[in-house]
């Protein structure tokens, strides 16, 4: 593998080299550091301290107008070729790790043209999390803080100087575009610091067995006592980087529409709502079962792989204290 | 450039204000042709949202017009209306929407001459404003959170 | 590449009142604009879109076999229904599909069918009953069980009707509640199916309606002496994209929009939430 | 507060045949995390807790969708009643919520502890970020004692109390059965930052909520943590018409604020907890405490004091002041 150091003050021309891309990156907004997209490079905010919501956005947008439409009915399709290439910098291993367990579901039997416009054409460049956060719990569950899954290059935080670990042929590519700034690592190697990441996580759980076990739990009253405290708000799906679940809408004016692709969230009761009045999952009981089921049973039937990357998001900002790793853990004992 | 004529919605009520208008009209009265008249049954149903809802979808102002206070058709849909809207327009004013947008009025049906008025005073005053920027600036979604 | 989510445009050439209930159900005639064909399969289903509106997934109410257009049979309920239900023939629709498996029918040559629909349910099921008809030496006998609240909710009674007199199938109507000059079984669709005792004889049943109906429809065939692979249903949930993705009706790890509508009991007696 | 007399007195309201269980808080699952819990037994007393850490409105808990006990729906529970711990703030939306006819009063036992303000959780996680074990934190004279694997650090309480706690006016439930510990005075209303924003010209407020809503991803956290926000069938997942549309672009988010601020007036009782749970730090109480403000200063009206007293837009007063009227 091949690796560079760039020194920290150097990170400014370093995204400045890149400039044919648009790039996106943690901005600190107000007192919330958030992904999004730079207008201005001096914008960027690592803020490694806080964990920045929400970088799915950038590949799959909380909105995507899908066509649009006149008065007469002729429909022009969003030009897809009009997606310039990006560079997301500044993910995080398990929110670029959530993009290859994104990729089957809009990939599939049928591929979706947008998620795969924006996929192609995004380049990830990743911070190792020296200093994980209180709920990080991506090692349980496959991941690292310094997991390379996904990311075309990533960033270590050593000191005065990034190390930069080139991971596939696009982050050679963008690194060429910066050559003057980099210099070629000697051989010391970052285990050491990822080592000391990893050993600073301090929440675990061991998830084997787990999707045969909910299998003999659905009917359990378990489900209605872990739902009794939420509020069913959106909060954990909106954050969660592999959440995917989307409404589509059609918004007009009086001259024009469009169909857009908007998140949604499975916790809100009109997500199933039928026209009829009748809903397959009327209670918060039901919502919050097939939330759990989703991530940690179906997608394991569908796709092999759980639906989280353990970043510790959805209990970090629940605000009744639902956390996953304590429910999942009582999933395991719960007979 | 043309000058600029602002585009007002008026909720007017059935009983007093509509009738009002209508005989501004029967009077020949003149007034500027700014108005779009919603004809409402009691100011007491316009929903205060109706009043976001219109300067969101491009409206420069509002107007909402009723009985004058204790002729309510209904005894108090007025002064509940009063209330309600002098909420609004604190709240739309404090989000940054000049209050001046934001007008009601008192027209009774025999009141033809005070509609033109209203409408007059009301049409010079967001005239002074200019078009209400605040929306439209942001169509198709605000550059920072289209994607 | 090809894109999932952008519609056909079809314009209605028809518009049938199929039942003036309280719920009124309107059957829709639709050709698509270029002359294609959707190539669908029995029991598939499409998304009729309205351009401003929004888009609904509706079964497609027709057999391939009848070439001439697609029928919709269409209850008035949400918001893109209700506009459905005031257009008039001429206009024009969006359409995209067909979505979903089907009915495995060539599985079923030289097989009894009895279909069990219940209300709007039966839309589904007429294509497979069309099928049978235009290929009538391919299959064994067709029964057609049907029920609805009232005979004002009955759906293609006319077609059945003289079904029923021409005798190249059995057709057994019922409404829920007694009616001045209803001769037929007054009861539940369930009900209706223990009077008539299909044998489960080298045959195939295919329910379809509202979920307890299918529930109680199942429990009487098991009954009967009907085999958990013997009995098939076709479902619906609320959807949105049609291909899988969006994430809404699922049931269990299953979306109905892809790998159903339709289940066989086989398959749905596993799954949670059934 | 003295834990042990919450508990005595949970045992007391359990120990009533017609107490069917009690709402309260109990230790979370990690560091200051605290969790809401439902008590049916006298033996689960033991955990129920109280500290600045308690942020969460338990009202919400009455009025959410699936809960044992509704106040219409449920006829043969009539004679059945719920134990609920309130703070001043729970009270006062018990109040506003009994007035609105959401709750009747016959179904609660209230039991009201005076309440010193919480804990901003933003604060104190980041003061103490890594913290996965739980903690414990008491109010000493003008300090917080947090205790972390029996280490203790003592903080002001200036540094980590949540802003609208530091302006309660009502820190004292209003209405309730049992009062645990004492009285507490409240302090009078402050709404400078109101006045600054205020005084700008509109363009520069427009700019200010621009970049506050610019952000809003519409989670909905602030609408289902608001004690007041219990209407069946929320106006935001109307269709038909769709007030609000779904879309998440800056328009929408100010549809969907002025909505709900619209909501909230003559109806907030300023807990506070909308700002507190947003993740993407929107000053949400802004614009609840002006509205506050305003119908204070119009109408003399203050939400959620008297359970009698009907709510502020369902009445008129013929001297109501109508200056900006033509």
């Amino acid at each position: 593998m091949t690796t560079y150091t760039l020194p920290k003050d150097k990170l400014p021309e370093f995204l400045s080299a890149l400039s044919d891309y648009e790039i996106w990156a943690p901005v600190k907004k107000g007192p919330a550091t958030l992904f999004d997209r730079l207008d201005d490079l001096k914008d960027v905010d690592l803020d490694l301290e806080n964990q920045p919501v929400i970088s799915k956005k950038a590949i799959f947008p909380q909105n995507e107008p899908l066509f649009s439409y006149d008065r007469k009915g002729t429909v022009t399709e969003t030009d897809l070729n009009a997606v310039k290439n990006t560079i997301v910098f500044g993910i995080r291993p398990c929110d670029a790790r959530s993009f290859t367990l994104l990729d089957p579901v809009f990939e599939g039997d049928v591929p979706d043209p947008y998620y795969r416009a924006r996929r192609s054409k995004t380049a990830l460049l990743g911070i190792a999390c020296n200093d994980p956060f209180v709920n990080c719990f991506c090692t349980s569950i496959g991941g690292s803080p310094f997991g390379r899954e996904g990311l075309d290059l990533l960033f270590i935080d050593c000191g005065d100087l990034f190390t930069l670990e080139v991971i596939t042929e696009t982050g050679k590519e963008i690194t060429g575009k910066a050559s003057s700034l980099l210099s070629p690592a000697t051989a010391e190697s970052s285990e050491q610091i990822a080592q000391a990441a990893t050993d600073k996580i301090k929440r675990h759980i061991d998830l084997t067995g787990l999707p045969e076990k909910l299998a003999s739990l659905f009917e359990h009253p378990v489900w209605k006592e872990f739902a009794s405290k939420c509020i069913g708000c959106g909060i954990c799906t909106y954050s969660c980087p592999t959440c995917y679940c989307f409404d589509m809408q059609d918004e007009t004016t009086l001259k024009q529409g469009r169909r857009v692709r908007i998140w949604d969230s499975c916790m809100f009761p009109e997500y199933t709502l039928h026209a009829s009045g009748h809903n397959p999952r009327a209670t918060r009981t039901e919502r919050f079962r097939n939330r759990i089921y989703h991530k940690f049973k179906f997608n394991m039937d569908n796709f092999h792989s759980y639906s989280c990357v353990g970043c510790g998001r959805c209990i970090s900002l629940c605000p009744v204290n639902i956390d996953l790793i304590d429910y999942l853990s009582r999933v395991k004992e719960t007979e | 450039m043309s000058e600029f004529e602002p585009n007002i919605v008026a909720f007017l009520c059935n009983w007093c204000s509509y009738a009002g208008a209508d005989l501004t009209g029967t009077t020949r009265t003149h007034y500027p042709p700014t108005v779009k008249v919603i004809r409402v049954m009691c100011t007491g149903r316009v929903n205060p949202l109706f009043v976001a809802q219109v300067l969101r979808t491009g409206a420069d102002g509002v107007l909402i017009s009723g009985c004058h206070p204790g002729e309510c058709h209904y005894m108090k849909g007025n002064f509940l209306a009063r209330r309600r809207f002098i909420i609004m327009r604190n709240l739309l004013e404090f989000i940054g929407i000049d209050p001046q947008r934001i007008r009601m009025s008192w027209v009774s049906a025999s009141e033809g001459k005070k509609f033109a008025d209203v409408i007059t005073e009301v049409t010079e005053d967001i005239k002074k404003l200019g078009p209400l920027q605040s929306f439209k600036e942001n169509v198709n979604g605000h550059p920072k959170t289209e994607g | 590449m090809n894109n999932p989510y952008l519609p056909q445009v079809a314009k209605i050439i028809d518009v049938k009142d199929e039942a003036p209930g309280e719920r009124p159900i309107k059957t829709f005639k639709v050709v698509l604009e270029n002359g294609n064909s959707l190539n669908h399969r029995p029991g598939q289903c499409a998304i009729i879109g309205i351009l401003g509106i929004g888009e609904s997934m509706i079964s497609i109410a027709s057999s391939p076999t009848r070439k001439d257009c697609l029928e919709f049979s269409v209850m008035r309920l949400g918001t893109v229904t209700s506009a459905l239900h005031e257009c008039e023939p001429g206009d024009t629709i969006s359409l995209r599909g067909p979505y979903g498996n089907g009915f495995p029918l060539d599985d079923w040559k030289g097989k009894n069918i009895v279909t069990i629909g219940g209300g709007i349910g039966q839309a589904p099921l007429r294509p497979i009953v069309q099928s049978i008809l235009d290929n009538r030496s391919d299959f064994g006998d067709l029964t057609v069980i049907y029920g609805a609240r009232s005979s004002h909710d009955l759906c293609f009674k006319d077609e059945l009707l003289a079904l029923e007199k021409d005798g190249p199938a059995s057709v057994h109507l019922s409404i829920d509640a007694e009616e001045p000059g209803w001769n037929k079984f007054v009861g539940f669709v369930p009900n209706n199916l223990l009077e008539i005792k299909p044998s489960p004889e080298n045959c195939i049943a295919i329910t379809c309606g509202p979920v307890v109906m299918i529930k109680y429809v199942i429990k009487n065939l098991l009954e009967l002496g009907f085999t958990d692979a013997q009995i098939f249903t076709t479902m619906e949930n609320r959807m949105k994209c049609g291909i899988g993705k969006c994430g809404r009706c699922n049931v269990g790890h299953l979306y109905i929009c892809k790998d159903g509508p339709v289940f066989s009991y086989d398959t749905l007696k596993d799954l949670p939430e059934f | 507060m003295d834990i042990q007399k919450l508990r005595d007195e949970a045992k007391r309201a359990l120990g009533r045949k017609e107490i069917e269980y009690l709402i309260g808080y109990k230790k979370g699952s990690y560091g200051f995390r605290i969790s809401p819990c439902f008590i049916e037994t006298k033996e689960e007393v033991d955990q129920l807790t109280f500290s600045p850490l308690c942020s969460l409105s338990l009202v919400n808990y009455l009025t959410i969708e699936g809960k044992p006990l509704l106040p219409a729906d449920e006829k043969k529970s009539k004679a059945k009643k719920v134990a609920l711990l309130v703070r001043g703030c729970d009270s006062r939306a018990l109040n506003q919520i009994i007035a609105e006819g959401g709750i009747s009063p016959d179904q609660l036992y209230v039991i009201g502890i005076p309440c010193s303000g919480v804990i901003d959780l933003k604060k104190i996680e980041a003061r103490f970020p890594h913290t996965p074990d739980p903690v414990d934190v008491v109010e000493e004279n003008g300090n917080y004692i947090i205790t972390i694997n029996d280490q203790s650090h003592t903080v002001p309480v200036d540094e980590l109390k949540a802003e609208t706690c530091k302006t309660c006016q009502y820190p004292t439930p209003l209405t309730c059965k049992k009062l645990i510990g004492d009285k507490r005075a409240g302090n009078p209303p402050q709404y400078e930052d109101i006045q600054i924003l205020e005084a700008q010209p509109p363009e520069e407020k427009w700019q200010f909520w621009q970049n506050q809503f610019s952000r809003c991803i519409r989670c909905y956290a602030c609408r289902n943590s608001c004690p007041l926000c219990y209407c069946d069938g929320c106006i935001l997942e109307k269709l038909k018409p769709q007030w609000v549309k779904r879309s998440v672009d800056t328009n929408e988010n100010f549809m969907f604020h002025i909505t709900r601020a619209f909501h909230l007036a003559g109806r907030c009782i300023s807990c506070g907890e909308c700002e507190r749970v947003c993740p993407v730090d929107i000053p949400l109480m802004k614009l609840n405490r002006k509205m506050e403000k305003d119908v204070k200063e119009l109408f003399d009206f203050e939400a959620g004091l008297d359970p009698e007293v009907k709510p502020l837009l369902n009445t008129f007063a013929i001297e109501d002041p109508e200056d900006f009227i033509l």
